[in-house]
């Protein structure tokens, strides 16, 4: 019996096979190629950042996995909230999130983004990042070591391959009124405008 | 012809950025006319957090201060604590402290150089040197259990034994850095596409930079000869031999070069800790009444050299459990503000992220 | 200071490493190798955990539950309750199993867990013994 | 720094650190005479502690020499309310972000420094945050959530009471019978 990392994958790939069946051709081959070329937005909101360049240099090199940094949001698949969010980042992250064009996917990266890690009594940052944006993957500890973050890219990998209708940016676009109370709640008079209208054009 | 301003904000979500801050420029055409630094994206109200803790409960929060080079916020901290309390460390813990530092500066300059060649398009030698930072961290991890936070700097001691071959596995680093430092020297620092770009830009006056309170590179690139580690010794750093490198030109390059030859100077001095390092003693001195230590009501000011410069902090007791005030001063606040404003004002967009990467900027510490 | 042919010509010279054997770990086709002493999951030692909740105590981030156990292990343990620990808190200081009385609180050097199912972060510590 | 120690009452703490008491009318003259007549010139620090059952805060002014090997810290006791100190803008120009920090953190104000905008925090409603009357973790409660699902701590002192209560009443139920 595998542990860890390789149990899930082999429990994946029973469930693989069903999934499969109920997809066609077309759409496999399309998951497969979201799955293998990620763009990632190369905004560091927090600590988290300092673990992305061994990532993505020839350590650990997530280029293999067709993981590549991008500069621009309008270019980007994947947003990585590198850990803990004040409200003026998050107010930014928000933005960035709703440039990015469909399909879009977030990391939580660290324990912060999930429960509010060692900031929990601290004034100035959220506690739970998926009351304002929908997250797709949590990896866990403080810091995660780059092995984790890439197991949270497989794991991206294998959601977007076999569960493509639960991505995160359908769900944003679906409960969009429950995030966007949660946003006005936080920031008041500063909350960026609504983004309901860019939904129009889209089912 | 008229020429009209324009007004950008040069970050937070910007690959030439160090770290999450930003810089609102007014550019006529290329050339900035005026700067203004935006930070609190990365605010936690440490200082806040730290008056609801109580000593060891505080100490595992501080090094998250700086985030590229936590350990001399560890030992700021263990350095404050024993002073106010008056705790002696053993000399063993002494010199695993140097030893500790030494390497954390060795990573963070290696980080350094991976965002600075970065900056002038040379991906090359930031796949090199994070690849050799990443060695030293698997050191760290063996050492500490950590790889980025070490959290191991504990105000009384160490709180680790070194492990078994540890101080082998870092001398046979050491002979593996020094020779990747040659080949340093050829791809980045003796290359011409990097000299075009960082000679002459950011140049930092010498005549003011000791009144406006620079630190680190900045002075020492301007041929100013001041480090803590020399001129207020902490730790055993008194009686370690080891140079100052100086440069005199101010600017982007002076000051890459003042890192080129520190490296060698932190190699220096941990083969003088590997020889040294006493096999015998306590590695700690523990806390009276550990969990419940108090600290009197006294104030101190205790500084160490990060591989940026001067990292101080101020500290207070109240006579209860917990700190009454802990203020951080970091290098970045005043190179962040009065030098970046400053410095930018002239300059073309496309030098901003040469000279923040130049002279160190990191956020966190800024706003803590 | 003049800048010269030979500093446009000389960082050519890593071109050589192409020849080198990669360095590169190839991570999720090869295990991670595990470090001993790193600070990873948390493992407790029910036969002589015995619930005194030190580290809950200790812990600054609240991480820590003591939460009821069905079948006692440990006849010492008056409380009946033991440690659980939630990841989205913990910092992984390790001053928890610094204060534990009998060293029953450990870090193991296993530490990725990736998930997307955020409420799934209540990590109860495997009982083995170290 | 003997000359300096025969002008002011210096007292040495620890064999580089020096630290002055001054009222809040003197500070500025005080800081003045040092910055030119002596060889601390650089402003590293500006640091403020807020006793809070004295009602005063405690500005300390943290002077290093020339030769970067000695620290002197200027301290003056300030009212927690409505106070202005004057600004060192002029003295020290790195003393504008610094007051514009403390300006924001415990709500000094600042005689002279037009730029106390905001430092990190943005669109702040509340009491300026550092000050001691500020409770960060009622602050939390009422601002952010917490994820549910830790309802089932137990407090150990209460446990190991019931069980012992519990163990004590079987025992005399077993004795009884």
């Amino acid at each position: 019996m595998e542990e860890g990392f390789n149990a899930y994958r082999q429990s994946l790939e029973s469930e693989e096979q069903s999934i499969k069946s109920t997809q066609s051709v077309v759409e496999q081959a399309i998951a497969w190629f979201r799955a293998h070329s990620m763009f990632v937005l190369a905004y560091g909101t927090g600590c988290g950042a300092i673990e992305m360049p061994p990532t993505f240099t020839s350590r650990y090199d997530i280029e293999r996995l067709g993981v590549v940094g991008v500069a621009t949001p309008r270019q980007a698949d994947i947003l990585i909230v590198s850990g803990y969010c004040s409200p003026k980042t998050l107010k930014r992250v928000i933005r960035s999130y709703e440039q990015m064009s469909d399909p879009k996917y977030i990391i939580g990266l660290g324990s912060c983004t999930i429960n509010g890690g060692m900031y929990w009594d601290s004034y100035n940052t959220i506690k739970k990042l998926d009351d304002f944006l929908p997250v797709d993957m949590y990896v866990n500890g403080c810091m995660p070591r780059p092995e984790a973050l890439i197991e949270g890219f497989v794991k991206l990998q294998e959601k977007i391959r076999l569960n493509s209708s639960e991505a995160g940016y359908i769900k944003y676009r679906d409960n969009y009124a429950h995030y966007r109370a949660n946003q006005e709640r936080l920031f008041g008079a500063q909350v960026a405008p609504s983004y309901e209208e860019n939904f129009a054009g889209m089912n | 012809m008229e020429r009209k301003t324009i007004t950008i904000f040069h970050g937070p979500q910007h690959p030439g950025i160090t770290g999450n801050m930003s810089v609102e420029l007014e550019l006529t055409g290329e050339t900035i006319t005026k700067a203004r630094t935006h930070v609190g994206y990365l605010h936690r109200g440490f200082e806040k957090l730290i008056e609801r803790r109580t000593v060891i409960q505080a100490f595992t929060i501080v090094c998250r201060i700086c985030v590229p080079e936590p350990d001399p916020n560890e030992a700021n901290f263990a350095l404050a604590v024993e002073q106010l309390a008056g705790i002696e460390v053993s000399e063993k813990a002494t010199y695993i402290r140097v030893m500790v530092l030494e390497m954390a500066r060795l990573a963070a300059q290696l980080l350094w150089m991976a965002g600075q060649s970065g900056s002038v398009g040379l991906g090359t030698v930031g796949q090199w040197s994070i690849y050799d930072r990443d060695l030293i961290l698997d050191l760290f991890e063996a050492l500490t259990g950590g790889r980025v936070y070490h959290m191991y700097i504990y105000p009384g001691g160490v709180r680790r034994e070194l492990p078994e071959g540890f101080l082998e596995r870092l001398g046979a680093l050491l002979d593996y850095l020094q020779k990747r430092l040659v080949e340093y020297d050829r791809l980045f620092f003796d290359n011409a596409s990097f000299q075009k770009r960082a000679i002459g830009v950011g140049v930092v006056k010498s005549e003011e930079a000791l009144h406006l309170g620079y630190v680190g590179q900045v002075l020492r690139g301007c041929g100013l000869k001041r480090d803590v580690r020399r001129d207020n010794p902490y730790f055993n750093y008194a009686a370690l031999e080891f140079d100052i490198p100086t440069q005199s030109g101010g600017d982007v390059f002076a000051r890459a070069l003042v890192r080129r030859a520190e490296m060698r100077e932190s190699i220096k001095i941990l083969r003088q800790v590997i020889a040294q390092m006493p096999t015998e003693g306590a590695i700690m001195q523990k806390l009276p009444k550990h969990r419940k230590f108090t600290l009197p009501k006294e104030d101190t000011y205790v500084a160490v050299e990060s591989a940026r410069g001067e990292f101080g902090y101020y500290m207070a007791g109240d006579g209860s459990e917990m700190i009454r005030r802990m203020q951080v001063k970091g290098p970045s606040l005043i190179h962040g503000f009065t030098l970046l404003e400053s410095l930018l004002v002239g300059e073309e967009l496309s030098n901003v992220a040469l000279i923040m990467n130049s002279l160190g900027i990191c956020p966190p510490e800024i706003e803590r | 200071m003049k800048i010269q042919l030979k500093n446009s010509i000389a960082p050519l010279g890593a071109l050589k490493k192409i020849f080198e054997h990669p360095k590169t770990l190839c991570y999720p086709e090869v295990k991670a190798q595990n470090v001993t002493g790193y600070r990873g999951f948390h493992i407790n030692d029910l036969s002589t955990c015995i619930g005194c909740a030190n580290c809950q105590d200790v812990c600054m981030n609240e991480a820590i539950d003591m939460i009821a156990i069905d079948v006692d292990k440990n006849p010492k343990n008056n409380s009946g309750c033991i440690p659980r620990i939630d990841y989205g808190r913990c910092c992984w200081c390790s001053l928890c199993t610094d204060v534990c009385p009998p060293d029953s609180l450990k870090l193991e050097s296993e530490c990725i867990w990736a998930d997307d199912d955020s409420n799934r972060f209540l990590y109860l510590p495997k009982d083995k013994p170290c | 720094m003997q000359n300096l120690m025969q002008h002011f009452e210096i007292i040495q703490k620890t064999p580089t650190l020096y630290a002055l008491h001054v009222s809040i009318e003197t500070l500025f003259n005080t800081l003045h005479h040092l910055r030119y007549q002596s060889d601390f010139i650089t402003l590293s620090q500006l640091t403020c502690t807020d006793w809070i059952e004295e009602e005063r805060f405690e500005l300390g002014y943290m002077l290093t020499n020339l030769e970067r090997n000695c620290n002197l810290m200027v301290k003056c006791f300030i009212g927690r309310d409505d106070v202005t100190v004057a600004s060192v803008v002029t003295l020290f120009p790195q003393a504008e972000v610094m007051e514009r920090e403390l300006h924001e953190m415990f709500g000094v104000g600042f005689e002279g420094n037009d730029t106390l905008y905001d430092f990190a925090l943005e669109d702040w409603q509340d009491l300026p945050p550092m000050r001691r009357e500020f409770d960060t973790l009622a602050y939390v409660q009422s601002h952010y959530d917490f994820r549910d699902g830790r309802d089932d701590n137990l407090d150990v002192k209460e446990q190991i009471k019931i069980r012992k209560a519990a163990a004590k009443s079987a025992k005399e139920a077993q004795g009884g019978a």
